[in-house]
């Protein structure tokens, strides 16, 4: 089976200190892949990279068998991948309803096609209430939720989701999360970004774990947990204590 | 003990977005506080709020018997409270000295700044063989020293840490907990806050730990290094 | 090259450094500007319109000599720069709107209310300030005989290059030997930290926007001497101030310094071998050249090779 | 209602000449309407898309040359530079927006600036093409009644009013927003940001020249300092829209009838007509200040202003 993403040694170095180190790694149709580790790892940076907004400075990444690592994002976007953004980003003085529906007519010239897919797409992260509500006076979790929103009406095959979670309550948190098992019945293959271990354990099927920029760890949740390599990255060693 | 700092019952927002919800705690002198938890959780808000940068809503801040809450933020180190933050935030177009002579602008510390500064060369020699160079030209172990000996040439009598471990070698962490340590056994009263829970928790006498805005537990370093809910929050074990 | 061409390009260089050392004084005030306030200054010439004007009066009604109302000039402005910062600019870098270009627009306005002030006091005839030295200069011949080729040095661009040398000077002691200048500096790398220092930003903006003003109203006095003076023309400056920022890198002195000696000697070889007019014109092809091959100015590309490991 | 607002103005204002009136009330309105179009045509570009240009005289004054230069060198009618500014308009404008395009915010804004004064330096310069400061005289006029010119530049005024209405309501529309509300999140939302906006400066562009060739041959004299003016073409485009209303349909209609009454009204008062620019100024401080995204943008905030100054 050909990977659906195809990270192949991908370095990116910002003033000569490497933020991304060799990185390789496949993700197939259907997976959902959880990016984890600790603050600073270069987990952002990575999803900047295979989005299209820094190239790599080494390596390569394939994307439905084609090289995205010179594309542009508008590019990697209408070939079929979406992210959201960890700081979010909403077109602030449009509506919940406008600001997604600027998504929807990536595959689409028509208002009425991009609003009846941006409709559709409130309703399925239920947002829909809020439609005429301007976005910059949502709540953070509904902003979280609006920039899901946002991704989805691109119609996407591959999601990135960067923190979608930080700072929920645990009400949203479970919609979220019941929203991305969603996503994953439609049929689109995510990759996402966490911090909360409960969380990602629960919904990844594989995890990949970055630590200084360098991939320590790819394996099954269990796997993955019981890696001392990443209790060490997690907890920090303490020898000296 | 002594109360020096307490924090009582802020919240703090950012935009409208509430990010510390009804969190008190206290510092004491001469001890080592930590404040731990998840990314997002609210630990860097929580130094900003005491250091001015960001104003919490709700709550007071009592530093030596004084509220705090309601200075300006370039007042702060007046009053004896420095903040040592997040990714170092260097002058990176100054030298190593300026930026140095930078954690001295005012009163006594201004007056002592030579002496400070042979001091902070004491603790990390390796400054000054560097003392001309840019800090932006320096590797990122050498710049969280000078982050560090910065927030010490005020002559604080609190001095907090927002992450000293981040992106560091571990051979480098172990070097700045150590020099940490050495901080307190000076006299300062240290707060900080950190992900290396381990290695935090070590050093620590008591810790916080926090998750979504909130303080969710307290007690000594040991025994919550001995947690099974901290492995818990972290590992998800 | 035969003799006269030589000796043709040789003086265009020399007049070339000489107008780019009056060149990197403007340049210098609105980097420093930039660096702190993130803020573009659109009022840049015509503040040293101000400063010409001052030095303009001082001289038609108190003879006084227009190198020595510098000290009259600057300090003067820097209190006009203070005012419009503390009461114009300030407030608007609060407001909330659709386009946050707001404040870029208010300096254009205040450098309209500017220069419209000064045609309703002094017309919009040209001035000029008639002082004994304007012609005089020093020859090459004078000092070597048997010189093959003539060289000269006038006297008036020669002083004014001088002062603007020692105004620079004095700037960069400011700026590094002085807590205050380390604080400005401190202020323009990074606000926040800079705050964690102590460091009153709100006031170092202010007194940031009046040193800028100061120099660029200095720069006026300096220009006086060998310049025409009328109420627009402060526009043309303010663009040469741009062009010079782009060119040395956002907020970067020394790049001011050679940005605005490479504009200078550009605009001298521009306006000999291609015509007088064409001057601004290949102003402006340097700042396109600039914008398109490098973004961060002449001193990123130095930059670059010091970080680059 | 409202729908036919549109419409229910444009038949008022056909009408308008048949009432009859004098030749300088003429003269305001088509300045009025031409100013309009002008504002209308920056409002998309800098007001929808965020783009904010100091130089749209550049834009204005290739369309005012292309005019004059057409008449002054090929000898056919001055009418023909309203199509012909079309192209070589747009032509300019991808020059232009090939290099300014790349910078984001001021710097934009300060890039355009530079290109307005380029192309003027560059008209006083080339006088084998413009006659260089001399200025071009249109020699015979088409007609001494303004009535015609009033319904050509209505009926300019019209189409962009219409096209600005379509755009803003389409796709292309929805994409200008967003660029302005924030230019990465649309990059990764699909949107080819460098081509959009684009598209927006030529449309814009395009406008404007058309506004410039159409001045060239009402005013029947064009020189560098006049339609290459920063302050009295590139900055009162963008005053007319701050005025007015930033990113609204009719703010660019408010704010040229209130600048053009005001500099009329400025003028006509003696002793003060040299201080016009200054009252420009000054309005355009108090606005920035206190109505920053113009009199319909503002339109809660004036309220409140003014329910606030009924009850003490």
């Amino acid at each position: 089976m050909t990977p659906l993403l195809e990270v192949k040694g991908v370095s990116r170095f910002f003033g000569g200190l490497a933020a991304l180190s060799d990185v390789t790694f496949q993700l197939y149709k259907g997976e959902i892949l959880g990016l984890i580790g600790p603050n600073g790892a270069g987990k952002t940076t990575l999803f900047n990279v295979i989005n299209g907004f820094y190239p790599p400075s080494k390596g390569e990444i394939f994307f439905r068998q084609q090289k995205i690592s010179d594309m542009q994002p508008h590019r990697i976007c209408k070939l079929g991948m979406a992210r959201t953004f960890q700081v979010v980003k909403p077109l602030q003085r449009m509506t919940v309803l406008d600001n997604v529906i600027v998504s929807a007519y990536l595959r689409t010239g028509s208002r009425e096609k991009a609003e009846k897919t941006a409709v559709e797409t409130l309703h399925f992260t239920g947002l829909f209430e809020d439609r005429y509500v301007v976005s910059k006076g949502l709540p953070l979790g509904r902003r979280k939720r609006l920039e899901m929103a946002r991704a989805l009406a691109t119609g996407p095959t591959m999601i990135l989701l960067d923190e979608s979670f930080a700072g929920l309550n645990p009400t949203e948190l479970n919609e979220s999360i019941g929203i991305i098992r969603k996503i994953k019945e439609s049929g689109i293959t995510i990759m996402i970004i966490e911090h909360h271990m409960k969380v990602i354990m629960a919904i990844s099927d594989r995890i990949v774990v970055l630590n200084y920029g360098q991939k320590i760890a790819d394996g099954t949740p269990e796997q993955t947990r019981n890696n001392p390599l990443v209790v060490e990255a997690y907890l920090g060693d303490a020898q000296n204590g | 003990m002594n109360g020096m700092l307490a924090i009582k019952g802020i919240d703090v927002y950012y935009d409208d977005v509430q990010v510390v919800l009804d969190v008190s705690f206290s510092v004491s002198r001469g001890e080592i506080v930590a404040l731990i938890g998840a990314n997002g959780a609210g630990k860097s808000t929580i130094l900003k709020s005491i250091s001015g940068l960001i104003r919490a809503s709700k709550g007071e801040i009592i530093f030596d018997s004084r509220p705090v809450h309601t200075l300006e933020a370039y007042h702060l180190i007046d009053v004896g409270i420095a903040h040592v933050p997040e990714a170092r935030r260097l002058f990176v177009e100054m030298t190593v000295e300026e930026n140095l002579d930078m954690g001295s602008l005012k009163g006594d510390a201004r007056k002592h700044r030579a002496k400070t500064r042979e001091m902070v060369y004491e603790l990390f020699p390796r400054l000054r063989e560097r003392r001309r160079q840019l800090t932006g030209t320096l590797s990122g172990g050498e710049q969280q020293m000078v982050a560090i000996g910065r927030g010490l040439m005020s002559k604080p009598a609190l001095i907090m840490f927002d992450e000293p471990s981040l992106g560091l070698a571990p051979i480098l962490v172990r070097e700045i907990f150590a020099v940490i340590k050495k901080i307190r056994s000076e006299g300062m009263t240290v707060l900080i806050v950190e992900q290396n829970v381990k290695q935090t928790l070590a050093i620590a006498d008591r810790a916080y730990v926090l998750e979504n805005g909130q303080i969710v537990m307290e007690g000594t370093g040991e025994s919550l290094l001995n947690n099974e809910h901290v492995k818990k929050a972290y590992l998800g074990v | 090259m035969t003799g006269p061409q030589v000796e043709v390009l040789l003086q265009t260089l020399i007049s070339g450094l000489l107008l780019g050392g009056l060149y990197a004084l403007i340049g210098i005030g609105m980097t420093l500007i930039m660096g702190v306030m993130k803020i573009i200054n659109l009022a840049h010439g015509e503040l040293m319109m101000v400063g010409m004007y001052i030095a303009y009066g001082l001289f038609t009604f108190f003879h006084i000599d227009p190198y020595l109302s510098v000290i009259i000039a600057a300090p003067l402005l820097f209190i006009l720069g203070v005012l419009l910062q503390k009461y114009l600019i300030n407030p608007v870098m609060k407001v909330d709107s659709i386009l946050p270009e707001n404040q870029v627009i208010l300096t254009v306005g205040i450098g309209m209310v500017l220069a419209n002030l000064a045609t309703i006091f002094f017309s919009s005839d040209y001035r000029s300030t008639p002082v004994d030295y304007a012609t005089k200069a020093w020859y090459l011949s004078d000092v070597w005989k048997s010189s093959p080729i003539e060289l000269s040095l006038s006297f008036p661009w020669t002083v004014s290059f001088l002062f603007s040398l020692v105004i620079t000077a004095g700037l960069w002691f400011f700026l590094t030997k002085t807590d205050t200048g380390k604080s400005i500096r401190a202020t323009a790398q990074d606000n926040d930290a800079a705050l964690l220092m102590g460091v009153h930003v709100e006031k170092m903006r202010v007194i940031t926007f009046g040193l800028g003003s100061a120099l660029v109203g200095a720069a006026g006095c300096l220009f006086i001497p060998i310049y025409y003076l009328y109420p627009d023309l402060g526009g043309q400056f303010t663009l040469i101030a741009f062009v010079i920022t782009i060119l040395g890198g956002l907020g970067s002195t020394v790049g001011a310094i050679v940005g605005g000696i490479v504009l200078g000697v550009f605009e001298s070889l521009t306006s000999t071998y291609i015509g007088m007019g064409w001057a601004p014109v290949g102003r402006f092809m340097i700042f396109v050249a600039a914008l398109i091959f490098i973004p961060g100015g002449i001193t990123s590309l130095f930059r670059r090779k010091r970080l680059g490991r | 209602m409202k729908k036919y607002l549109p419409l229910i103005l444009m038949g008022l204002l056909a009408m308008l000449p048949l009432v009859g009136i004098n030749t300088y009330l003429m003269h305001i309105i088509i300045l009025v309407i031409m100013w309009s179009v002008i504002g209308m045509s920056w409002n998309l570009l800098g007001g929808y898309c965020g783009q904010v240009s100091f130089g749209h005289a550049a834009f204005f004054g290739v369309g005012a040359y292309t005019a004059g230069i057409l008449y002054n060198k090929f000898q056919i009618s001055a009418w023909w530079g309203l199509p012909a500014s079309i192209v070589f308009v747009t032509g300019f404008a991808l020059v232009i927006g090939y290099i300014c395009l790349r910078l984001r915010g001021p710097f934009f804004a300060l890039a355009t600036l530079a290109m307005g004064v380029i192309l003027r330096v560059t008209a006083e310069n080339l006088s084998f093409l413009t006659e260089g400061d001399l200025g071009i005289m249109i020699r015979e006029r088409t007609w001494v009644d303004k009535t015609w010119y009033y319904y050509i530049i209505l009926l300019i005024a019209a189409c962009t009013f219409y096209l600005v209405k379509k755009v803003i309501g389409s796709k292309l529309g929805y994409y200008f927003v967003a660029i302005r509300e924030d230019q990465d999140a649309a990059e990764s939302l699909g949107i080819n940001t460098t081509l959009y906006k684009t598209i927006a400066l030529c449309l814009s562009a395009v406008i404007t020249g058309m506004a410039g060739a159409f001045y060239t041959n009402y005013m029947g004299y064009i020189d560098p300092k006049v339609v290459f003016a920063l302050h009295d073409i590139s900055i009162v485009a963008i005053m007319i829209v701050m005025v007015g209303g930033v990113a609204t349909f009719w703010g660019p209609v408010i704010g040229s009838i209130i600048m053009v009454l005001l500099a009329e009204g400025i003028r006509s008062i003696p002793n003060l007509g040299a201080a016009h620019h200054s009252f420009f100024g000054v309005l355009l401080i108090v606005i920035i200040i206190f109505l920053p995204n113009g009199i319909m943008g503002d339109n809660p905030k004036l309220k409140k202003i003014l329910r606030w100054g009924r009850t003490p």
